[in-house]
Formats: structure tokens, C-alpha cells, sequence
């Protein structure tokens, strides 16, 4: 089992999602200029502000050399997690239904959360139970996720943020979502930033020890 | 040719810097406004102007969120 | 504007300066040259008037690599391990554009660590506004915060701590202050120093714009005043992206040693940073401004002199290297571009295509400037006016403890931290507030144990007493570092004063820098390096005189890190090291109504011994919780514990105002375990963790949530509605 | 009565959002773009158009570093 994960040139979590990987799999960096996926078995697209995060959130990215050869391997049903950035390119490039705004306090906001699993019927979500709380940090400026109405079935919402614990004004509390295959994610909280409790919590290991499950 | 495109929240959708404007205003001595909405502005030097729209679809704006007016400006830029 | 318009006084140059300059190059300099010389002459470039005082400073230690004069200093943190640091002002361009003067300001300081080759990992911050209910200050503190999130976020670097004070002193001259810190190899440092006659010189980054011409001279080094409006289209803009893209290029073109130099382009552009190579590897350089990537046409040499365009490096390349140097740049798509070449003429020669347009000795430029004596004296009434009283004298000991913990300058920074990213490269293992300093683990670089930093200086002590209060920013800093377990390494400074000429600023200088001498002195640790922003006095007078300390530690045992909060019921607390509190020139002082003209001497040697106690305790191992009493004493100290940790607490102290709320260095607030709190060397046992109101024996109790809503709301209510 | 205000980074100031539109078009095959500026669009209900100028100064634009241009509208927002 093989991590592959993107580096934008303004990828700033590449590097942390990459140790979070390697302690569940083997993983490498893919940069976001080659096309080749070097036969990885799922792709984690990182936070951070891909080309700047001008003009809109992951807008460019999602058009780099890399981002068509994921989308590829996505249509085939290969698994793919974006987070935070990640997530905004997944759903600019259509990966995922709906979009990302602007937090409501229009502020950068970074906070340890609480996310509650809805669905661990994912390749992501498989190691957890349904109900699990999980301590995950956010850190974002454009993370309120919007998507119109019925274009979000229920067993598509993968994470909500726990009572209280919305830091962003997203719909419904939704966290993190996931495509009708199952197989492409996204979510707002960093779960590389939770994989060691000596930095806080090890509870976002629980996605990635998820995705190290599925047969290489 | 110079073309203007105007970039609006589409319609429902929560615009909280439309409604921060709303409420800074009247705290400077500005009254009676109302639907402030803010949205983004881009201009550019085009060859042909029809594929402006094409622009807009594929990356200038998104329409999930947002809708877009394409404005055919006679004068380049400076 | 252009420069023939423009004498010498307009550029901030003083008549006998200009003779100087006209008698160093032997005849009277051109546009350009003088364009050139008013900035390298200026205060924020050549330190006039503090590069005297600056050498009475300690400057060496076992673990110095680079000691001041380099980009930043340098110090081993072990396991072939390099800790580069530095703190930086942008004070007055954030006085005029908030957001995009901070914001620029992080970038500086960005570019300062890896131009000696170490990778960012840790931004601080160290911010000073008026008080919270004058809008203007609100309107500078909060598109501050967002200008340093916006870089340090952006740009991957996380901020991990600062500090901010509100006083009315700094209404008219807001002050913000960045430190970055970073790590390398030992084997990746580089120095600044051009070397190597025939060597190409090469731009790196963003293209050239007019951004901040003229502002080192006129932003740097002038009094704010009305015509600030002719000043404000050259406002700097920072592009986050851009340094990203930088920062990751040159840090691989020094793995694979393709550079012989590299300084980055700070103020006054490419005139300071290409003068400061030739001058530290004694050579001359010869610049082609028309080979300079312009973001506009039309721009003339003197402007692409002294444009302060961001996100910009200059280096220097073997010819033989230069293929492989473009092509690297290319990978990481940054501009690079030949822009002149290492010469053995000692001056720094300005072409325009073939043609001569500028010619000037390099050491007139940096180091045979004109410095000046300061002329301190020391004020015989007052030179601040009481603070406004905010406080009744009469108010009870609870209400004190809840006005003292809304006080802007004591609640919660949570407002401001949360708006930056804390734990990008999962180093960070104490975030704000939940320690004392801010601490990062070395593991993911291959290192052992962690490092802690903190910055700390309180304008309103020094104030009250110059000296003092800056022996005791430094004890402080220490103070916060010994909480975690940690031993300074390295001490950085920025000292930002009012104007220097006067006598009674002079004296606030002078007695300020010998206090930070001594403490250094008594507490072994060397200043690697600083900053030195004068002139701050916006029309309502001098800002207080706020000498800003910032230091790097290290500690040998991550998973023992104590934790501000109380941890556990039953849990016995206690206070370590050596506090002797007073009201002089406290928090409660100020809210009711009062600024005291001197603080209680101390004994240097006596506090850096309580020092060793503190760390030796922490070091220990199985303490849960230590914080230093800072601000609004051991009550306000009491309440930050039984906040962070969700506990209540019964203590039984002295009950006066002094013991209570008095401020003094020294002291620090540990709990844990009794067989254990019982065994510490001379700690004081005043109490024990549990319920869920903090009790104060014959002094009154107050609820937790009580103390909780006061101390996170207050800064979240100055900018309701 | 409606009012819309056009917001531009001023002349010869940095505008990475234009540069990196401008880099991302060509990528997508439309060719002959230049000069592309990214700016805000403010649109807003008031009683006094005359009042508009003022709010740009004060709230609406940051005259440092952008410039504006105010466009009466003749109907109100839905
Ligand atoms: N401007 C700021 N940026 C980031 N963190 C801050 C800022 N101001 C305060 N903090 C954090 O809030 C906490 C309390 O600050 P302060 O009271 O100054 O600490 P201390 O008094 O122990 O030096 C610290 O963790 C500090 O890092
Ligand atoms: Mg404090």
C-alpha cells in the first residue's frame, strides 16, 4: 500500500501529511507538474494555498498536469483525500458536490474541533465507528461548505462538526464529504495534524490507518 | 479588445462581507443602505471576446456559487 | 518624484552629512548616488544613533555559529542542528497600512532566517496599539492580526506565540514587531559576504515595482506626520506565494552548494543588500539596471536602486554554476536573472546598459558612516501622563481579579492567535496559552528534544524605569522558558524607542540597552542579534520605550513539557523561584490611574539562581503544570491556571494589594503531586487544586466561569458590533 | 436607487491575482490575454448616490493601494 501525496507549488501541509502517511503506509510526494501517479494506491491532496489561492480557493490547481491525472484515477475508483485546500481543488475540479466559502467571521480561524463520523462505510472512514468523536484541528479562511439544495445526499456527509464545535458557518455542520462512489473525500479539519498525541491528538490518524486498510 | 467581468454571490447564498459592509456603514454616519453584496471584479485584453463567457465557465467564476456578467469594454488599457 | 527636484534634506540628510558624503566620493554625488546614500545613511540602515550602544552587549556564548552582522543569528541546537533567529520592526509602515505593513513585516523577517540558509518553522509576533476603545486602535490591531495570519499562514510558517499590549502611548505610533525563527543543518549555512572577483550576481524572486521607494529613508526614519498621504502610494505589497516559491528554491540550491552568497533584499532594496555583500567580503560590484525584471516600463535607475519591491534575494554565482542555478530556479518557477557580476574595485558601480550612472565606495556606503554620540539626560518630572483611572481603589479583591483579567493587556490573545496557523509542520507541541512559551519538537528534523522561544517586553515597566524594566523583559523571557523545562540558547532584541536626539529618549535608550547587558551578562546568554527602531513618536510624544526580547531555548525532554492548567483535583500548588511583588508599574496600577517612576531594584545574581531552580524543578519530570506570574501577579496568575485547566482551586496567601496583584519577576506558579510539589527546593506551598471557584482564604472566591467569561471576552467585546 | 462601485488595485501596484489569472488562461487554451487586473465589486442600495464617493474613501475602497470608480444604476435590487 502506497500514499501518493500532491505538492502544489503553495502546498504548505504536503510535507505533514506526508510523515502522517508513512506511519500508517509507505508514501511519497507527487509534484503537480508530472502526470505520472508512479502506481501509488491513493492520493491525499494537502492543505495549504496551492498558486497562491488567487482568484479562488483551489481554482488553479485543479487545472495543474498532476490534478487530471487524479482525476483520472478517481473516475477509475481510486481513492482520493482532500483536505482543506485539498478539498476546495476536489470540489473546483468536481470531484466532490458543492463549494467552500468564506468563513463566516470572514477571519482565518485555527482551533482544535471535535468531528463526529456519520458514515464508515469509506475507504476513509472504515476503522472508525459510527458516532466516534474525533479531535482534529482546522485552520482556514474559506472553509464554510455550501452545497444547493439536494445536491448532498445524507450518506454522502462522512463528518459533522460536534455540537458547538462549527467554526466556519458550514451547512448542516458538515465537515466532510464524500463523492456518490464513495471512493474521493474531502474535508475542512487536518486530521495530518492529529496523528500524535504529543502535538495534540492522534485521532485524525484514524483516516489514514482507514485508507491503509484498503488491498494494495 | 478590454473586457469587464462582474462576479456576484449567486442569489440565497450567505454574503457575509455584503453584510459586514451593512453594518459598518451606518456606524459611519451613512444611512438608508440596503442589499450590499460583494463580489469580484476582473478586467482583461482579449483577442475575441466571445470566449470571454468560456472563461468565466471554466475558471473566472464558479457557478455553483456565483454568477457572472461579461461587459465588452471599446478601449485597451493603458 | 524625481530626484532633481529633490535636495539632499528632503531625502532626510543633514547638511554636514551631505558634505561628508560629497567629501568621501571627492566631488558631489549624482540623482542616483545620493538617492543611494540617503538611504544607506539613514537610521534604519546605518544605526546612527544606536550602533555605539549596541557594542556594549554580550555577543558570545558556547553555542553561537553567528553572532550579529549576518542576516540572522545562528546558534547549535545539537545533532547537527542549526537554530537561525531574529526579530524585526515594521512599525511605521504598519502605522500607515496595517495589513500590508505587517504582512511585510513577516515577510522581512522570513527572508532574514533563510538567507543564512535555515528553513522557517516558527513566526512570533510583539504588538503594541492604543487602547482598545479608541477605533483607530482597534481598526490597526485587527488588520495587523490579519496582515502577519494572511504571510505566516500562507507561506506554511506557523506563528506560535507574541504577546500585545494596549496603552495609550502607542495610539499614535502602533508598534509590530516579528521574530522568526529557523532550522538547518550546520552544513547549509551561508553567509552573506560577496567573494570571488567575476562571480555573476543574481536576482532572485519578484519582478521590480516603485513599492516603498523612498521608505527606509522617509518611513524609517522620520516622525509621522501629515503629509503621510504623499507617502502612501508606495505602500509595500506582500505576495505570500511568491516567498513560498523563494524559500523552497533557495534552500535547495544551497543542498546541492550552488551558491556562494545569498542576502535577501530588505529596505532600501538592492542598494543596501548588493553594498552590504561587496562591503563584508571587501570587494566591489558592478549592477546593470537594465537587466532587472521591472513590473513597470518606465522606471528610472535610481528607482530600481532603491525599490523596496518584496519577495526579492540576491546572490552570488560561480560561473560555472550559473546553468545549473537557472535551471533550478526554473523548476520552482522563480525568476532568476544575471543582473552583474563580483569586481575587485571596492565600489559599487550602477550601469544602465553600457552607460555609467552611478559610482560610489562601498565603505562610504556601510561602514565609514557618520555615528552619533547620544546626549542622554535623565528627565527630572515625567514624561508620560498618568494613564486614564479605569478602576475604583475601593473596587473588592474578586472585582479587582475579574477588571484585571478583562484588561486587554492580561485577558486572553485567543482572538488574535486563533487567526494564526499554529501547528503547520508538525513541530508544535505547546500552542499559545496553553504554556508559557511556545514549544517545538526537533524530532521531524532529525534532531533530539525541543526547542521553546518566547518574546516578551512590557513598554509600560520600562517606562517606569528604564533599566529595570529591561532587565526584567529579559528575566521574563527566561522566566517563560524555564516553565517549559528549557535553557536559553540565544537572546535576540528590537528597541523601539521615541526620537533619539532628545535627551530624555536618550537616557531611556542608554539605561535600557546597559540593563539588557547586564541581565544577558548575569543570566549567560549572548544576544545573537536585533533590530533598533527609533523615532517612534507620532505627534501625541514618545511611545513608551519598549526594548522587545526574544529568545530561542532548548529543552531535552518533549513529553515532560508542563502545561499552563491546573491538571488535577487534589493536585498541591505551590510558588518557586523568587517574587518579591509590587504595585509599581502593574496592570492595577495603571487602571487605577497611575504610572510609578521607579521599580524596586534587584538582585541579578539572587533571580538568575531562582532561574536555574525553576528549570531544575521542571526538568524534574512529572510536573503537570507550571506559569510564570507576569501580568496583574499571583491572583491573575491563580486564575490563568484554573481557567486553562477547568479547576478550581483554595489558596491561602498574603491578602493585601502587593502580594495579590503586585508584579514583579521571579515568580512561578507550579501543581502537581504534594509528595512531589513538597520535595521542590524552596518551593512555597500555598494551596490545593479542586472545585470549581478559585478561593482565596480571607480574600473572597470566584467561579471558574466567572473568571473564564472576564478573561476571554474581553478582547471578543471590543469588537462586538 | 442602486449604486455600483468598481474597486482596482491602483496603477503599478503589485496584483498577484491578475498575474496568476493571467498565467492560468493561456494553460487552458485561450490565447491573447493581457493585462488582467482583479479587483471587487460592490453593489448597493442607497438614498444618496452623493454619499457613495465618501464610502468608498472610508470603508468601501482602501485608497492606499486601490482605486475606485462609482456607477449609478437606475433600478433597485430585486
Ligand atoms: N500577538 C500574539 N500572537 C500570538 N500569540 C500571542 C500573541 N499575544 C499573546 N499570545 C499568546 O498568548 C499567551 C499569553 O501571552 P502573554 O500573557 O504575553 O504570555 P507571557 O505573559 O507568559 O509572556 C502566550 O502563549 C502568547 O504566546
Ligand atoms: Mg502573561
Amino acid at each position: 500500500m502506497k500514499f501518493g501525496v500532491v505538492r502544489f507549488p503553495g502546498s504548505c501541509d504536503e510535507v505533514d501529511a506526508l510523515m502522517a502517511c508513512r506511519r500508517f503506509a509507505e508514501a511519497e510526494l507527487l509534484w503537480h507538474g508530472d502526470t505520472d501517479l508512479q502506481g501509488i494506491d491513493a492520493v491525499v491532496v494537502p492543505g495549504g494555498f496551492s498558486y497562491g489561492d488567487y482568484l479562488r480557493v483551489g481554482a488553479i490547481a485543479r487545472f495543474s498536469p498532476l490534478m487530471e491525472s487524479v482525476i483520472e484515477f478517481a473516475h477509475e475508483g481510486g481513492p482520493v483525500l482532500g483536505i482543506c485546500n485539498g478539498f476546495q481543488v476536489l470540489c473546483e475540479a468536481g470531484l466532490l458536490p458543492g463549494a467552500l466559502l468564506p468563513n463566516d467571521s470572514l477571519r482565518f480561524v485555527c482551533r482544535q474541533v471535535d468531528v463526529i463520523v456519520e458514515n464508515t462505510d469509506t475507504p476513509f472512514t472504515r476503522a472508525c465507528a459510527a458516532g466516534d468523536r474525533l479531535s482534529i484541528p482546522v485552520k482556514h479562511t474559506t472553509g464554510r461548505y455550501y452545497a444547493p439544495e439536494g445536491t448532498l445526499p445524507d450518506e454522502q456527509v462522512v463528518l459533522r462538526y460536534a455540537p458547538g464545535h462549527n467554526p466556519n458557518g458550514s451547512m448542516d455542520d458538515v465537515a466532510g464529504v464524500c463523492n456518490e462512489g464513495g471512493n474521493v473525500m474531502g474535508l475542512m479539519p487536518h486530521p495530518e495534524h492529529a496523528v500524535d498525541l504529543l502535538t495534540g491528538s492522534a485521532d485524525g490518524g484514524r483516516l489514514f490507518e482507514s485508507l491503509a486498510m484498503v488491498p494494495a | 479588445m478590454r473586457a469587464r467581468v462582474l462576479i456576484r454571490p449567486k442569489a440565497g447564498i450567505l454574503d457575509p462581507q455584503g453584510q459586514a459592509v451593512e453594518r459598518a456603514l451606518p456606524a459611519l454616519g451613512f444611512e438608508g443602505v440596503a442589499n450590499v453584496h460583494v463580489g469580484r471584479l476582473i478586467e482583461l485584453d482579449v483577442e475575441d471576446a466571445s470566449e470571454v463567457p468560456q472563461m468565466c465557465e471554466r475558471l473566472l467564476a464558479n457557478p455553483l456559487i456565483e454568477d457572472y456578467e461579461v461587459v465588452e469594454l471599446k478601449e485597451e488599457a493603458a | 518624484m524625481s530626484l532633481a527636484a529633490a535636495p539632499h534634506r528632503e531625502l532626510g540628510l543633514t547638511d554636514a552629512e551631505f558634505d561628508g558624503i560629497c567629501e568621501r566620493m571627492g566631488r558631489e554625488p549624482n540623482a542616483l548616488e545620493l538617492a543611494v546614500f540617503s538611504l544607506m545613511w539613514s537610521e534604519h540602515c546605518a544605526y546612527k544613533h544606536s550602533k555605539k550602544l549596541l557594542r556594549l552587549l554580550p555577543t558570545d556564548g558556547p553555542h553561537i555559529l553567528m553572532g550579529p552582522g549576518e542576516n540572522a543569528g545562528v546558534v547549535d541546537v545539537g545533532d547537527g542542528l542549526a537554530a537561525a533567529f531574529k526579530v524585526e520592526s515594521h512599525n511605521h509602515p504598519s502605522a500607515v497600512e496595517p495589513f500590508q505593513g505587517a504582512a511585510t513585516g513577516v515577510g522581512g523577517i522570513l527572508r532574514d532566517i533563510f538567507a543564512v540558509g535555515a528553513r522557517p518553522v516558527a513566526i512570533l509576533d510583539s504588538l503594541r496599539f492604543g487602547e482598545l476603545d479608541s477605533p483607530r486602535s482597534r481598526y490597526l490591531f485587527d488588520w495587523a492580526v490579519k496582515g502577519i495570519g494572511h504571510y505566516g499562514n500562507s507561506i506554511g510558517v506557523p506563528t506560535v506565540g507574541g504577546e500585545v499590549y494596549f496603552e495609550p502611548a502607542y495610539e499614535q505610533n502602533c508598534l509590530v514587531n516579528a521574530m522568526c525563527v529557523g532550522l538547518a543543518p550546520r552544513e547549509r549555512l551561508i553567509r552573506s559576504a560577496a567573494a570571488g572577483v567575476g562571480n555573476q550576481l543574481v536576482l532572485l524572486g519578484a519582478r521590480t515595482g516603485r513599492d516603498g521607494i523612498g521608505g527606509a529613508s522617509v518611513l524609517a526614519s522620520a516622525e509621522l506626520s501629515e503629509e503621510d498621504e504623499s507617502k502612501r502610494p508606495t505602500v509595500q505589497i506582500g505576495d505570500p506565494f511568491e516567498e513560498s516559491k523563494l524559500v523552497e528554491c533557495c534552500l535547495d540550491l544551497l543542498e546541492r552548494e550552488l551558491l556562494a552568497s545569498l542576502q535577501d533584499l530588505g529596505a532600501a532594496g538592492l542598494s543596501s543588500s548588493s553594498s552590504e555583500m561587496a562591503s563584508k567580503g571587501e570587494v566591489g560590484l558592478d549592477i546593470d539596471v537594465s537587466r532587472v525584471p521591472l513590473r513597470e516600463a518606465d522606471m528610472e535607475p535610481f528607482e530600481i536602486m532603491i525599490s523596496e519591491s518584496q519577495e526579492r534575494m540576491l546572490c552570488v554565482v560561480e560561473p560555472r554554476l550559473l546553468d545549473d542555478v537557472l535551471a533550478l530556479c526554473e523548476r520552482w518557477d522563480v525568476r532568476a536573472t544575471v543582473i552583474g557580476e563580483v569586481t575587485d574595485t571596492q565600489h559599487l558601480r550602477v550601469f544602465d546598459g553600457d552607460e555609467l550612472v552611478g559610482d560610489m565606495p562601498v565603505d562610504a556606503l556601510v561602514d565609514d558612516v557618520p555615528l552619533y554620540e547620544l546626549e542622554p539626560e535623565e528627565p527630572s518630572e515625567p514624561i508620560y501622563p498618568d494613564p486614564p483611572v479605569r478602576l475604583d481603589e475601593e473596587a473588592s479583591a474578586g472585582d479587582t481579579l475579574l477588571a484585571l483579567l478583562a484588561s486587554p493587556n492580561i485577558a486572553s490573545k485567543r482572538f488574535v492567535f486563533e487567526q494564526y496557523d499554529a501547528v503547520v509542520g508538525s513541530r508544535t507541541i505547546r500552542r499559545p496559552q496553553s504554556a508559557d512559551a511556545a514549544v517545538l519538537v526537533l524530532e521531524p528534523d532529525g534532531g533530539s528534544g525541543a526547542l521553546a522561544v518566547s518574546i516578551d517586553g512590557n513598554g509600560r515597566r520600562v517606562a517606569c524605569d528604564p533599566y529595570t524594566g529591561a532587565v526584567e523583559a529579559v528575566l521574563e523571557c527566561a522566566r517563560n522558558l524555564a516553565c517549559v523545562g528549557a535553557e536559553p540558547l540565544g537572546l535576540t532584541n528590537c528597541l523601539n524607542f521615541g526620537n533619539p536626539e532628545k535627551p530624555h529618549i536618550a537616557w531611556q535608550l542608554t539605561r535600557a540597552v546597559e540593563g539588557l547587558r547586564d541581565a544577558c551578562l548575569a543570566l549567560g546568554v549572548p544576544v545573537v542579534g536585533g533590530n533598533v527602531s527609533l523615532y517612534n513618536e507620532g505627534g501625541g510624544g514618545p511611545i513608551y520605550p519598549t526594548p522587545v526580547v526574544g529568545m530561542v531555548g532548548k529543552l531535552p525532554e518533549p513529553s515532560a513539557v508542563p502545561r499552563t492548567g491546573f491538571a488535577e483535583e487534589g493536585h498541591a500548588i505551590a510558588v518557586v523561584g523568587m517574587f518579591e511583588p509590587a504595585l509599581a508599574g502593574s496592570e492595577l496600577e495603571k487602571l487605577r490611574g497611575r504610572l510609578a517612576d521607579s521599580l524596586p531594584p534587584l538582585d541579578l545574581a539572587a533571580h538568575a539562581d531562582a532561574l536555574v531552580r525553576v528549570r531544575a524543578a521542571v526538568r524534574g519530570g512529572g510536573l503537570p503544570t507550571a506559569h510564570d506570574i507576569s501580568d496583574g501577579g499571583l491572583a491573575c496568575a491563580l486564575a490563568e491556571c484554573c481557567i486553562e485547566g477547568g479547576l478550581g482551586a483554595r489558596v491561602s496567601v498574603d491578602s493585601d494589594d502587593a502580594s495579590l496583584f503586585g508584579e514583579g519577576p521571579g515568580g512561578v506558579i507550579v501543581a502537581g503531586p504534594r509528595e512531589l510539589i513538597e520535595s521542590l527546593d524552596a518551593a512555597v506551598v500555598i494551596g490545593e487544586v479542586g472545585g470549581e471557584v478559585l478561593d482565596i482564604e480571607g480574600v473572597g472566591s470566584v467561579p471558574v466561569a466567572e473568571l473564564r467569561a472576564a478573561y476571554e471576552g474581553a478582547i471578543p467585546a471590543a469588537f462586538a458590533s
